[in-house]
């Protein structure tokens, strides 16, 4: 990103400290291997300088918003991102007047890891068509005139759903085995907010201790099903597991099968209710019919 | 895959005020329908989270029923519309990590419909048993 | 001279063990490299830095039945999990090796968890010296070293077209295949080298840090989920549940993390440890005060891992640094 | 430990079950091994796992004790998924039972002191092997004050005993309640302020403490307002654990483990701590 655009962020988020306008701008910072973002959380407006923008700043610092109910925050969100507090916003759990969102055009973020930044745009950058925020209060970049949606967005899921069901079954049935429910891709999710998961539930215990291929899928299945038509499509569930199991096939499937029987996209506002949480009476879906 | 001598285990959630009915009135008529089911009594078809019906096949459930009444029936005003939402989405997921969506049935029986209930049960238990048992997928060695 | 295996042998030999025991190997899988059973030698990872997960879970599994509730005679009987096989565990990292050793000192510490023993006696652990360093390792601030033998039962160092193989106990004595070894007069080439992290007095450090709002200005970032400590060679905390499926019942044990909500939840709802900083800061206190003042080393190996995974770069390097600049605003 | 395994519970049959409260239970259980019965000897303060097969097991202060040879006994209030299924337990069922684990109080030491017990609710279920002991060394101790408080009168676990304790020589029982009833002639009020208005010397005296976490707070308050300085506090603290061995890290509060450094502390041991405690 250009140094100047980068100088603007850090402009604003002086500009909401000094003036008393929030108490914490969150933003992105370099992380320790020199090379890579992290999130930052400022404070202090001498520190803004800290605060960086470029094609490694993955993460989606939306879910801190529900841990800061009540102060005053800035954020700095890319697009994507900025859906994500529209789910929030939809969901009542974070109020408009306690966030100044700082919005990003963003040209798309890379593949990174630890010391690590590729060279290829994440697979999600490649079938974006939101390269401005959909909510914001200050927008840093110029709005871009956005390519139309194309039968490639969901090639991944269209070939996953080509396979026969038993390779289908055996696929994930490898996938899930990997799981160490260690549940970072929960606890990196702006959307996973329950004070108590389903997951961590003791009676009933839907999910057994056991980590086992059957009880993984009981929680990668619901998981996904939560998400349904409230996934944002940050893809940094996928990004945080260490044993690279392909949350993003399962995430996009919910997102284009709502998309297509409801014609929704989550996050595009605040206001429409979500398709799970809606219905129309003669609406035909193939159930009971 | 038919499996000679293969009775499928089915779960079924059938909402109290019609579909529940509607099996009383089944058995109440003396009308046959395999016995092979577990029928789990619930206050509306909106009550069944997929949480249920996964758990179910996770138990080693050959087939899910959820019934319910019909749209614009329910007892609850809106529960079944609701609740179509939620299957087709569930189902649709279900078919993709590998559980046939066949496994999954969905109907809307009312409280009168004993001889619906009785054909229900029939056709689920017969596509059952062309479905074969559901074999999990051993992983690793 | 000492003795070398040339880099096809190391094949036969251990294809020879996995007919003779449970051999557990780096395997490549879906991008990542984990400590898998093998039961073909070609599916072996020679060449990997380090994997995902560190070998702990070949001791201490993400679950393990405890034992099974049985009928017996109309009552009960619990019967112990007795079935743990023999194990060669190739390619263990000296680092991870260290932790294995320092896993014993919780577990084996009087009185003693049975079935961990019980794991450990049937292991033999073929270390790999590593040839070169990544740059989150920091292991010889930590007590060991890329060719540190110390934990092992053998330890095999690559050279130019096999591995020197070095017997350190009577374990790896008896597995050795004394028709494949060959005397050499090769050398082990010199180990990398990797930043220091100020480990030197720590313990002090934190304990004098305790009330420092540090923990909470760390803790804004930390999303508490359990990578950390499932990636980690030491961490230890776990569960046990009974589980029911299917008409059996059993007492299982699982991974677990200090991180997770609710970890400290008493019946009631109450916890005592409910803040983020307060949380945070139990897993660096754990590390690097409690369990030192207990086993007198830090619980850290400088593997690295932690600091590979966390998805918002909580870096223990960092971490120990920051501390031990705070200069003590409590006592303890 | 059967098989050397720590982890394995004793069995043990219920003996007997009685309704303390509308929502606690006292169980009498008996250790089916009659080896293990002989060698399972615990001290006040102590506690041990009950298991519920399929359920799972939880740790419980143990409400008897040893030298009145009237059973292993324990109070548990209904409260989460195993002491509900405790709570449906009966008369000859097989339970599991894991311990004795922890250090219990020091009675020896506090020989010649008074002693000064404050218990909330289910706070008074570790305490009573205190109180027993007390009453039947009651040479060897100074003056016994009690003073126990719960929710309403009906919440006062030991209530048939309190005569029984009342009726000691030197021993006072103060009873206070959050809210009365028709019955209720005694104290509405918290406990600490019961501490504040009966002002106990601290002279000489030990105060042993065990209830709800809030209540340890302001009790631990308003005792130091009246002089008891750390060293003179004892309490017993419940966490949250899982293997009573020191393994499992759950009750690890600083460098102490709850489950084998205690649950037994004075508050010099971890006044530090205790806000984390």
């Amino acid at each position: 990103m250009a140094p100047e655009l980068v100088q603007q962020i850090r402009d604003k988020a002086r500009e909401l400290l000094t003036s008393g306008a929030v108490d914490c701008v969150i933003g992105y910072g370099r992380a320790t291997d020199g090379v890579t973002a992290r999130p930052l959380f400022v404070y202090e407006p001498e520190k803004v300088d800290e605060l960086i923008f470029d094609e490694t700043c993955t993460h989606n610092l939306v879910g801190y918003l529900v841990n800061r109910k009540g102060k005053k925050t800035g954020i700095v969100v890319k697009p994507c991102d900025s859906r994500a507090i529209n789910v929030l916003l939809n969901e009542g759990q974070i109020s408009r007047d306690d966030v100044s969102i700082i919005g990003v055009v963003c040209d798309g973020v890379v593949e990174t890891g630890w010391n690590r930044v590729g060279e290829a745009q994440q697979a999600r950058c490649q079938y974006c068509h939101q390269h401005t925020p959909v909510v914001y209060d200050f927008l840093i970049g110029e709005p871009r005139e956005e390519s139309p949606p194309s039968a490639e967005d969901y090639a991944a899921v269209a070939e996953m759903e080509a396979k026969s069901p038993e390779e289908r079954e055996a696929f994930w049935a490898e996938q899930f085995d990997r799981c160490c429910r260690c549940y970072a891709c929960r606890q990196v999710c702006p959307a996973c907010y329950c004070t108590e998961c389903f997951v961590d539930k003791l009676d009933p215990m839907w999910v057994g201790i056991r980590v086992a291929p059957e009880e993984n899928r009981i929680w990668h299945t619901i998981r996904a099903y939560h998400l349904a038509g409230r996934c944002s499509g940050c893809n940094e569930c996928e990004r945080v597991c260490p044993v690279n199991i392909p949350l993003s096939l399962l995430n996009r499937k919910m997102a284009r099968d709502v998309e297509d029987l409801f014609g929704f996209q989550a996050g595009l506002d605040d206001k429409e209710m979500q398709p799970l949480g809606a219905f129309e009476k003669d609406e035909k879906l193939g159930i009971g019919e | 895959m038919a499996v000679e001598g293969f009775s499928p285990r089915m779960v079924g959630f059938l909402c109290n005020w019609c579909s529940y009915a509607g099996a009383d009135m089944a058995g109440t008529s003396r009308m046959s329908y395999p016995a092979n089911i577990r029928i789990i009594r619930v206050p509306c078809s909106g009550r069944v989270d997929p949480l249920l019906i996964i758990k179910a096949f996770q138990q080693g459930a050959d087939g899910v029923l959820i019934a319910g009444c019909h749209p614009g029936d329910c007892h609850y005003v809106e529960g079944n519309y609701y609740a179509r939402r939620r299957l087709a989405i569930f189902r649709s997921l279900l078919e993709f990590i590998g559980i046939d969506s066949r496994r999954l049935r969905v109907e809307w029986v009312s409280a009168a419909e004993g001889k619906r209930f009785s054909n229900v049960i029939t056709s689920f238990t017969d596509e059952l048993v062309k479905l074969g048992p559901r074999s999990e997928v051993q992983v690793g060695a | 001279m000492t003795q070398v295996i040339s880099k096809s042998d190391l094949m036969v030999w251990l294809g020879r063990l996995t007919e003779s025991h449970r051999l557990i190997a780096p395997v490549d899988e879906a991008g990542t490299t984990l400590f898998q059973r093998v039961s073909r030698v070609e599916d072996i990872a020679l060449d990997f830095t380090n994997t995902v997960l560190s070998p702990k879970e070949w001791f201490f599994p993400p679950t393990e039945t405890l034992f099974s509730v049985e009928k017996k005679d109309g009552g009960i009987e619990l019967v112990p999990n007795e079935g743990v096989e023999e194990n060669v565990i190739f390619g263990v990292r000296p680092c991870d090796a260290l932790g294995i050793a320092l896993l014993d000192k919780p577990f084996l510490n009087e009185p003693a968890d049975a079935l961990y023993g019980r794991h450990r006696d049937k292991t033999t652990l073929i270390g790999l010296s590593c040839r070169e360093a990544r740059p989150e390792c920091f292991c010889t601030s930590m007590g060991t070293a890329p060719d540190d033998p110390a934990n092992v039962d053998v330890l095999l160092t690559e050279v130019a077209d096999g591995y020197i193989v070095d017997a350190v106990t009577d374990k790896g004595k008896a597995i050795l295949p004394q028709d494949l070894l060959k005397e050499s007069d090769v050398t082990a080439p010199p180990p990398p080298s990797m930043a220091t992290v100020p480990v030197e007095g720590i313990e002090d450090a934190m304990s004098q840090s305790f009330d420092d709002p540090y923990w909470e200005r760390l803790a804004d970032r930390c999303l508490h989920c359990k990578l950390c400590a499932y990636v980690c060679p030491i961490c230890y905390c776990f569960d046990v549940r009974d589980y029911n499926d299917k008409g059996t019942v059993q007492r299982v044990r699982s991974w677990e993390s200090c991180q997770s909500s609710g970890f400290t939840t008493i019946a009631g709802g109450y916890d005592r440890r409910a803040g983020k900083g307060p949380h945070l800061r139990q897993r660096f206190g754990h590390k690097l005060l409690y369990f030192p003042r207990e086993f007198g080393s830090p619980a850290c190996t400088g593997c690295g891992r932690c600091v590979k995974v966390c998805p918002v770069n909580i870096d223990v390097r960092e971490v120990i640094g920051d501390v031990q600049g705070l200069g003590g605003t409590s006592g303890q | 430990m059967a098989n050397n395994d720590p982890f394995i519970p004793y069995l043990a049959t219920v003996q007997s079950v009685v309704d303390l409260t509308p929502d606690v239970r006292l169980f009498t259980v008996e250790l089916n091994d009659p080896a293990v019965r002989e060698s399972f000897t615990y001290r006040p303060g102590q506690f041990a796992f009950v298991s519920v097969f399929g359920m799972g097991e939880v740790p419980f202060g143990i409400t008897s004790v040893a030298h009145r040879d009237e059973g292993l006994q324990f109070a548990v209030r209904r409260v989460g998924t195993v002491t509900n299924a405790l709570h449906e337990v009966r008369e000859g069922d097989t339970v599991g039972v894991r311990g004795p684990f922890g250090n219990g109080f020091p009675l020896e030491d506090y020989e010649g002191k008074n002693i000064f017990i404050i218990g909330g609710g289910i706070g008074m279920a570790p305490l009573r092997p205190v109180i027993s002991t007390v009453l039947d060394r009651r040479d060897s101790y100074g003056d016994l004050l009690i003073i126990n408080g719960a929710r309403t009168p009906r919440d006062l676990v030991f209530a048939p005993e309190f005569d029984v304790w009342a009726q000691s020589p030197r021993t006072k029982v103060e009873l206070t309640v959050d809210r009365g009833d028709d019955n209720w002639t005694g104290r509405v009020a918290l406990i600490p302020d019961v501490v504040r208005d009966i002002k106990p010397s601290p002279e000489n005296m030990i105060a042993i403490t065990c209830g709800p976490p809030i209540m340890i707070h302001f009790t631990l308050q308003a005792l130091k307002e009246l002089g008891f300085a750390d060293r003179q506090i004892v309490t017993t603290l419940e966490s949250n654990m899982k293997c009573g061995l020191g393994k499992c890290a759950r009750c690890n509060v600083g460098d102490k483990y709850v489950c084998k450094d205690g649950p037994v502390f004075d508050f010099e041991q971890i006044s530090h701590l205790f806000e984390e405690a």
